[in-house]
């Protein structure tokens, strides 16, 4: 085991503050004279020979800011890490990076992070330590039947997941709730019916052509950066794409579009019928393989209708069906706004048809293989688990209860009444890096490793061509050395469930050891020993393997009409943004200053609006309003955009939170809140897009109240030559097609 | 038009009056000067108050914001700069002119010129983001082997400033001396101490008399260059930039007629003001007054003459971003101030056309205050609307100051006439021998050449107390 | 500065001057920046403030307009007579140009910003005195002054432990901007040093560019013909120095590289490609 | 033809000094003459006198490298490639100090350290602001491997910063690391590639 000692010994130290920053660089002029021996220099003991004071080194692991796993490097100097970088070994990410990963560090350095275990004693958590803490949680859930008992997590994957699966088989239990807000579970349900692949792999940089009903690639989706990256080849590609998005908000993906088109919010599925009728009826490609009582439904919408009901206009639908018909292969996708309807399923299935239509299965969508590990595997959250969880809570099924990784109490919709549902859960553990919400309700609290201390596996979902494991790796000791890694909590819970069989392990990282050790030669490659195959995935961050190929078979199911609803309301929106995404970044500072990609306002909530409606309602630009639905209200500022459909309100997620530290908390509303507990009827997600709102507007304009950055010129360039748009004929001019 | 020729000054005057009166005036003024005095010390108090948070917090308590980097701070020191000038004006520029009705009001004009460039001075300083580090931009010799950068209109400022400053304080003590030796002659204790050494010896002899003659009209010679070129770098703080509306050739002249105008425009309001704290109203009469009123209504001409260059030379250019920060200043959020501007600028001197309105007091001091805050915003409008929407949209925001800039820069105001009002109570605010000799020429082109009656002062006054009933 | 120095070479200066800087450079790095690719999602703005120290500065001083987002994207709505924005956002990141005839430079009264040899605008934050002359006329308004002390407020312990020790931390009253990240250039030019050879391209990357998901951002030195932005610059048309009626007139003009001002002979080091739609 | 260091002026260095007198010249030619044989470098003038600082062992340089003739890159190693020239690693100590001179209190308090795996907590004695940013491996560079300076005689370049560190046992700070003492050196430099430009070493 020398090689662990070495690889730690260098983590011991916490290197050289000399070379730190601990003065400021320019300041008042006392603190410029200095003075000898004011400061300490504290010396390695025995540092590896490619430590060097002053010299940065970099170190591959695995970004968990979303659950896209995303390769990375951080760069280590002196014991700390400073900055995260895209790890360019990881095919998905290729060495970049989104903001939520750069800001990784933040979460890792936070002020606010839970330094110690807690327990509730009292009405109130007090802290206790590792020893009370453990045997707080053996004696309690020695006593729990395993059928009551459960563990509550976002997306995880790796060898994590693996420890998880092994302790729910533990305790006799099956429960494990896996719940994500930005989620694609009914797409991946559409997909596993249709492709027979819930994740099969998405080639934008194949296709000429994309139409997005309201998928957020580059947003908040499942893998930003990855599609960021396919985007960039799509539109660099020979014949340079073309990018139709067709959605009641604009995302940030939409603001890249060629051509916006704004929707009716729920009437995405007649869009992509009437889109069906016109290329199977007009342009005449062939029905094969669509079931006779769907055929019959596209028949039925016809051009007019379908421009009726959706908002959008008719030559518009009949230009785009056109070209998506010339410009083979093409791709079509369906986003959180199309998946998060009353009919979500129906709608993404009446979308995704228009792939096989068009003949895009096999060419711009492709199988991801037969991945070798199944068990190492994402188990992809949604809302659904949700949904379950406060059913299960509120009919008092569950006697303890482990979370980590989401964070339930603050985002279940108030109609779930799961915040007084948690009441009924006698034994709450939260295994946490922050004072969030959940946290605060649980009764016992662990603090957990940031993931820039922590070793683990993690295998995205959304892979690249190129298979791979990702590894993840301390890259540098732990800030504090009171909190333990998720994989040595796990592994401490089964040693108190089987001694036996987990008694080997001393801790996560002689597991994982093992279990890397363990695997087979085709992932090893060259690797001579198990120390160099070990070695090697450090270094490189990733394990690259063979999945095999396979051609995806694509089979139209049947699913229900459209339901035509003339109910002139408003729709609210509870739209993700790439940045607080869900809610779990709006501790970190970077983040809540970093201006919403669209709207541009930082550090709060607020409500967009078309300017039309806003008229007719009265309401200005910046004024206060009230947004209610059947389940309560929120009060924030009005941001009109045009980027908007007239019947849709949108209110970001990732802000009002009660807790999480001194970033996030008190800060804007929470739109997740006042959502109606709608589901799918055939996935039973969460109906996120479906709740009706309506309006009122209860203050004036008060330009202190929201900040947003450069709205000066009114958003306007006034005539100056900034970012100029040019046509895409004079490009293929000048530039070759 | 026909007018009877009123006296500037009343030539039977006796030496020894006026002697009396100007030493009286050191003495016992009404009580509406220490009024005033203590007000304008509470202001100083508020600007320090204001000062030392700002320093210890930092410069973004005064609302400075990325495109307003720079706001009031600079309108009140172009303001203040400007200021100075009517001193120079009226001492240097009509003393080569032999306009001699100068000659009872000169004084506080050159007090004026020092207290406003001492003012428009503590700016710089209050608006640097490391003040402790102003002196680095002069140039002094370092084992760094560092200088300043002699390109930048702001080490031309320090230049500028620091040398006018030095000539106007020369010159105001140098033109003070014989009255100085007067007050030297009839004071006693440690004010008699403090005269006799400003005085330097000085005994009214012949040859002291042809030096002095010597001495100050080089000094009026010296100092109008440095006058007209002090503004006009000022100006190039602006006009070297390329920010539209600072980047405006006619600015160094434009900058000067307005430093002469709100220079004359202050004039009148002191004028006023000491007339009435210390009963001048035999020295500062109404015909000086009219004239100086004239005087400004010129200059405002002038002004309003070069804004209207400016502006059509904006309009017809080729420059986009100028022409369309003049129509946003005329149009936009600060049009209020921009209007006001010009009406106090351009229409409130036509007030100054009108004989019987030359010569009410009360009129006179309202109109010449509005003429300053007229200048205020003209100052104003050119540093802050061009940070408001320069080139970048982006980043175009609406100024308002915070309650911090404020304060300082009204605490600016109190400073002036702190050190001001000081000024006049320990020393002559009228020329005691430049009075005296107005009124013997008066006498002499009047054919009275009863020198025997006008010399006689033999008995010097040392009684300075009393009279007036005060 | 030295006065000597002026003395000595200024035919020097007032030739240079003409041709936009007055220094024999040893590298001119610049960027190329394609705005088709810019998909506005701010992870350059963010990996600039990870690598740069930037402060955090809290809701109500973004509001008074201190933010100190050295990078930051710019969002502008075309098209604003249509009901909808239809060709979508108009993105621009913009930050410090490096002007090769940069007006900031000559107004210092400290000279404390400059011209480095390698063709950038150098801000030296400990001789900045904090007269915010720079930042006035810099037509891009790209300068960002430290209007408060941050170091208590931005990095609450233990944050900073994670201050990049490589570029000093700015107290209140410095003026800062984006440096092209000096520090990698530094680096990268050290490295080169040790081991007896010329900087290769690609081998300095700033922080932005690095983290484009996109890769929009394409950095390099003009002076190196053979590096990818040398090439894109001559691909486009686009040529340093300042405005010349025959540099003006493109001779393909319908190219996609420009500089923004152009017009105002500032010699930017940032060329942009201009954003392609396709009329549908 | 490239010019460096225009921010700096090329004639105010060291030798101008010497047109002061024509004694003065020749002592000067002389000995810079006499270094030329050896180091055609100029170096840096100034001189300080620092305070005492107080170490966790009273570390004796003078033993080590005036006795034992080790040479100072042997212990700051890290000098030649960073910035900084580091402290020694507790394992370089210890890989002569298991067996050499255990007896000696000095060596027990280190090797007490070593086995509670601490750092003795040094205190830092040539500091320069954190806005300053020195590069030892640069300096060592150009002052001695470009040139083939003898490597075993390389204190005479570390003794132009840190002074006679051979006589002391506790370094002290004996040259005042000013910008002064930074930029004259530069200068007299130039023609070794001294860079005057700012950003350098501060960013």
């Amino acid at each position: 085991m020398s090689g662990k000692m070495n690889r730690r010994s260098f983590l011991k130290v916490m290197g050289w503050s000399g070379a730190g920053v601990a003065l400021t660089g320019c300041d008042m002029p006392t603190t410029v004279t200095l003075e000898e021996g004011k400061e300490d220099v504290v010396s390695y003991l025995m540092p590896e020979e490619y430590v060097i004071p002053g010299v940065g080194v970099w170190y591959a692991s695995t970004c968990t800011q979303c659950a896209a796993g995303c390769g990375i490097h951080g760069r280590v100097r002196e014991g700390r890490v400073l900055k995260l970088e895209g790890n360019p070994d990881a095919a998905m990410n290729n060495g970049k990076l989104c903001m939520m990963g750069q800001a990784g560090v933040q979460g890792h350095y936070n002020p606010d992070r839970i330094n110690t275990p807690m327990m509730r004693t009292g009405g109130s958590l007090t802290p206790i330590s590792w020893d009370k803490a453990l045997g707080v949680l053996e004696e309690k859930l020695g006593t729990v039947n395993g059928d009551r008992f459960a563990w509550f997590t976002g997306t995880i994957s790796g060898h994590q997941s693996v420890l998880l699966t092994n302790h729910l088989d533990a305790m006799g239990s099956t429960n494990h709730y896996a719940h994500e807000v930005v989620n694609n579970a009914v797409s991946r349900a559409v997909n596993q019916d249709m492709l027979g692949e819930a994740n099969p792999r998405l080639r934008l940089d194949k296709a000429k052509m994309i139409v997005s009903f309201g998928a957020d690639f580059m947003g908040a989706s499942q893998s930003p950066v990855q599609y960021a990256g396919q985007y960039a080849k799509f539109r660099t590609n020979k014949e340079r794409g073309l990018l139709i998005q067709i959605e009641s908000k604009m995302s940030l993906t939409g603001g890249s579009a060629d051509l916006w088109l704004a929707i009716k919010p729920g009437t995405e599925a007649v869009l992509a019928l009437g889109m069906a009728n016109l290329l199977l009826n007009k342009i005449k490609i062939s029905d094969a393989g669509i079931p006779a009582d769907v055929r019959t439904l596209i028949n039925t919408y016809d051009v007019t209708k379908v421009a009726r009901v959706t908002g959008v206009a008719g030559d518009r639908i009949q230009r785009v069906t056109q070209l998506l018909s010339e410009r083979a292969p093409s791709l079509v996708l369906a986003g959180a706004g199309v998946e998060g309807q009353a009919q979500g399923y129906a709608t993404t299935a009446a979308i995704m048809m228009l792939n096989h239509i068009l003949g895009n299965v096999g060419k711009t969508i492709e199988s991801a293989g037969d991945f070798p590990f199944p068990q190492l595997m994402a188990k992809q959250g949604g809302t659904a688990d949700l949904v379950a969880f406060a059913k299960a809570a509120k009919a008092k099924k569950l006697d303890a209860v482990i979370f980590h990784g989401s964070n339930p109490v603050y985002s279940a919709p108030k109609s779930l009444g799961l915040t007084e549902a948690m009441a009924n859960i006698g034994f709450k553990v939260a295994i946490s890096q922050f004072p969030d919400e959940t946290t605060m309700a649980a009764d016992l609290v662990l603090p957990v490793d940031s993931y820039l201390e922590d070793w683990g596996t993690q295998v995205p979902a959304d892979q690249a061509e190129a298979n791979a494991i990702h590894v993840q790796q301390p890259l540098m000791e732990k800030l504090n050395a009171e909190t333990k890694g998720l994989g040595d909590i796990l592994l401490t819970l089964l040693k108190q469930r089987k001694k036996d069989d987990y008694g080997q392990f001393e801790d996560y990282y002689a597991y994982l050891r093992n279990a890397f050790s363990a695997m087979p030669t085709s992932v090893k490659n060259d690797a001579k020993s198990n120390d160099e195959f070990w070695n090697t995935a450090l270094q490189t961050g990733v394990i690259k393997v063979d999945a095999g190929t396979k051609t995806l078979q694509s089979t139209v199911v049947s699913f229900a009409a459209p339901v035509e609803d003339d109910n002139a309301g408003l729709t609210l929106l509870p739209s993700p943004r790439l940045g607080l995404f869900d809610g779990r970044h709006a501790n970190l500072p970077w983040l809540q200053e970093a201006p919403d990609q669209i709207s541009k306002v930082v550090w709060d909530s607020w409500v967009e609006m078309h300017p039309d409606t806003a008229a007719k309602m009265g309401i200005g630009n910046l004024d206060l309003v009230e947004v209610s639905s059947a389940q309560g209200s929120v009060k924030l500022r009005v941001v009109l955009l045009k980027g908007m459909h007239a019947d849709a309100v949108a209110i970001p997620l990732g802000q009002g939170h009660e807790a999480y530290g001194r970033y996030a908390k008190g800060l804007g509303v929470n739109p997740l809140q006042i959502l109606d507990a709608t589901t799918d009827g055939k996935t039973g997600e969460l109906a996120m897009y479906s709740t009706r709102v309506t309006v009122k507007r209860v203050g004036p304009a008060d330009s202190l109240s929201i900040v947003r950055m450069g709205t000066g010129a009114g958003d306007s360039q006034v005539g100056r030559k900034l970012v100029v748009t040019v046509p895409v004929e004079q490009v293929r001019r000048t530039e070759g097609t | 038009m026909t007018m009877v020729t009123e006296k500037d000054i009343n030539e039977q005057i006796a030496w020894a009056k006026i002697n009396t009166d100007v030493l009286k005036s050191m003495e016992n003024p009404r009580p509406a000067y220490w009024v005033t005095l203590a007000v304008c010390i509470a202001m100083v108090a508020c600007a320090v108050l204001a000062e030392y948070i700002q320093y210890t917090v930092g410069m973004g308590t005064a609302n400075l914001n990325n495109p307003h980097m720079w706001d009031m701070y600079i309108a009140a020191f172009v303001f203040w700069i400007g200021m100075s000038h009517s001193g120079t004006l009226l001492s240097a520029i009509l003393h080569l002119i032999h306009a001699d009705w100068r000659k009872p009001i000169y004084r506080f004009a050159e007090a004026m010129t020092t207290f406003s460039l001492l003012t428009a001075g503590i700016f710089p300083m209050i608006h640097l983001g490391r003040v402790w580090n102003l002196y680095w931009v002069l140039p002094y010799v370092s084992d760094r082997g560092i200088w300043p950068n002699f390109r930048s209109p702001l080490v031309w400022d320090a230049f500028a400033i620091t040398t006018y400053l030095t000539a106007s304080m020369l010159f105001l003590f140098v033109g003070m001396i014989p009255d100085l030796a007067i007050c030297r002659d009839n004071t006693t204790g440690w004010r008699k101490k403090l005269y006799g050494i400003l005085a330097l010896g000085w005994v009214g002899s012949d040859r002291q008399w042809r030096h002095f003659r010597k001495i100050y009209l080089l000094m009026a010679c010296f100092l109008i260059p440095l006058a007209v070129s002090v503004h006009s770098i000022v100006s190039a703080d602006f006009a070297m930039s390329i920010m539209p509306g600072w980047h405006i050739t006619s600015f160094p002249p434009y900058f000067v007629a307005g430093a002469l105008y709100s220079g004359c425009a202050a004039i009148i309001t002191l004028f006023i003001l000491l007339r009435y704290f210390f009963r001048f109203e035999d020295y500062m009469t109404l015909p000086i007054m009219e004239k100086t009123a004239k005087l400004t209504f010129a200059i405002a001409m002038v002004w309003t003459y070069l804004n209207l260059i400016e502006f059509a030379s904006v309009w017809y250019g080729h420059d986009v971003y100028n022409k369309e920060l003049l129509i946003a200043k005329a149009t936009g959020a600060y049009a209020w101030i921009f209007w006001t501007m010009l009406f106090c600028g351009s229409i409130l001197p036509f007030a100054l056309a009108f004989r019987k309105l030359r010569r009410h007091m009360p009129t006179m001091f309202v109109v010449s205050l509005f003429l300053n805050l007229g200048m205020f915003f003209e100052r104003w409008m050119i540093v802050a609307p061009t940070l408001s929407m320069s080139q970048e949209p982006h980043q175009w925001d609406i100024m308002y100051g915070s309650i911090i800039e404020w304060a300082i820069v009204f605490g600016s105001f109190g400073w002036f006439g702190m050190l001001f009002l000081i000024f006049v109570k320990v020393f002559p605010s009228v020329s005691m021998y430049e009075v005296k000799e107005m009124v013997f020429h008066r006498k002499l082109s009047a054919g009275e050449e009863d020198l025997a009656r006008m010399t006689d002062h033999a008995k010097p006054v040392t009684q300075t107390t009393g009279g007036g009933g005060a | 500065m030295s006065l000597d120095n002026i003395l000595n070479h200024w035919s020097d200066y007032r030739k240079g001057s003409e041709e936009g800087g007055h220094h024999d450079y040893e590298h001119r790095w610049a960027m190329a920046i394609n705005l088709d690719l810019c998909i506005g999602c701010n992870a350059c703005s963010t990996a600039c403030y990870a690598e740069n120290n930037l402060a955090v500065v809290g809701k109500e001083k973004f509001e008074k307009g201190q933010a100190m987002h050295w990078m930051r994207i710019e969002r502008y709505w075309d098209q604003q007579e249509l009901e909808h924005p239809e060709q979508g956002a108009s993105f621009l990141p913009m930050m410090c140009q490096q002007c090769g005839a940069a007006t900031c430079e000559p107004v210092c009264p400290v000279a404390a910003t400059y011209h480095t040899p390698d063709g950038l605008n150098a801000q030296v934050y400990n001789r900045c005195i904090g007269s915010r002359y720079c930042s006035n006329n810099c037509p891009f308004r790209v300068r960002y002054f430290n209007f408060y002390s941050y170091y208590e407020s931005s990095w609450p312990e233990p944050m900073e432990q994670q201050l990049n020790p490589d570029i000093s931390v700015r107290d209140k009253g410095v003026m800062e901007k984006c440096t092209f990240c000096v520090q990698r250039i530094r680096t990268v030019k050290d490295k080169a040093f040790m081991e007896d050879r010329p900087v290769q391209d690609g081998e300095v990357v700033p922080a932005c560019a690095q983290a484009c998901p996109t890769s929009a951002i394409v950095f390099g030195d003009t002076m190196d013909e053979g590096s990818v932005v040398s090439k894109l610059w001559k691909k486009h048309q686009v040529e340093r120095g300042v405005y010349q009626k025959t540099k003006l007139a493109k001779k393909d003009a319908d190219l996609r590289g420009y500089r923004i001002f152009e017009e105002l002979n500032v010699d930017p080091s940032v060329m942009y490609l201009e954003r392609v739609r396709e009329d549908i | 033809m490239v010019v460096k260091n225009r921010l700096i002026n090329p004639g105010a260095g060291f030798a101008r000094t010497g047109l002061a007198g024509m004694v003065f010249l020749v002592m000067l030619l002389m000995s810079s003459m006499a270094m030329a044989v050896k180091y055609d470098v100029v170096p840096p003038s100034g001189t300080h006198t620092g305070e005492d600082v107080p170490q966790p062992i009273e570390f004796p340089h003078d033993i080590h490298v005036k006795d034992n003739d080790i040479n100072c890159m042997y212990c700051h190693t890290y000098a030649r490639r960073s910035k900084v020239a580091g402290i020694p690693p507790t394992s370089k100590c210890m890989g002569c100090h298991k067996v050499i001179a255990t007896d000696k209190p000095r060596i027990q308090q280190l090797t007490k350290y070593w086995e509670d795996k601490e750092s003795p907590p040094w205190k830092k004695v040539h500091d320069v602001p954190d806005f300053v940013h020195f590069t030892h491996e640069k300096h060592l560079k150009t002052l001695a491997f470009d040139r083939e300076f003898p490597v075993e005689d390389v204190k005479e370049i570390c003794a132009f910063c840190h002074g006679d560190v051979e006589n002391m046992t506790v370094a002290n700070k004996v040259k005042p690391l000013n910008m002064g003492f930074c930029v004259n050196c530069h200068i007299a430099n130039k023609d070794l590639g001294a860079p005057g430009d700012c950003w350098k070493c501060h960013k």
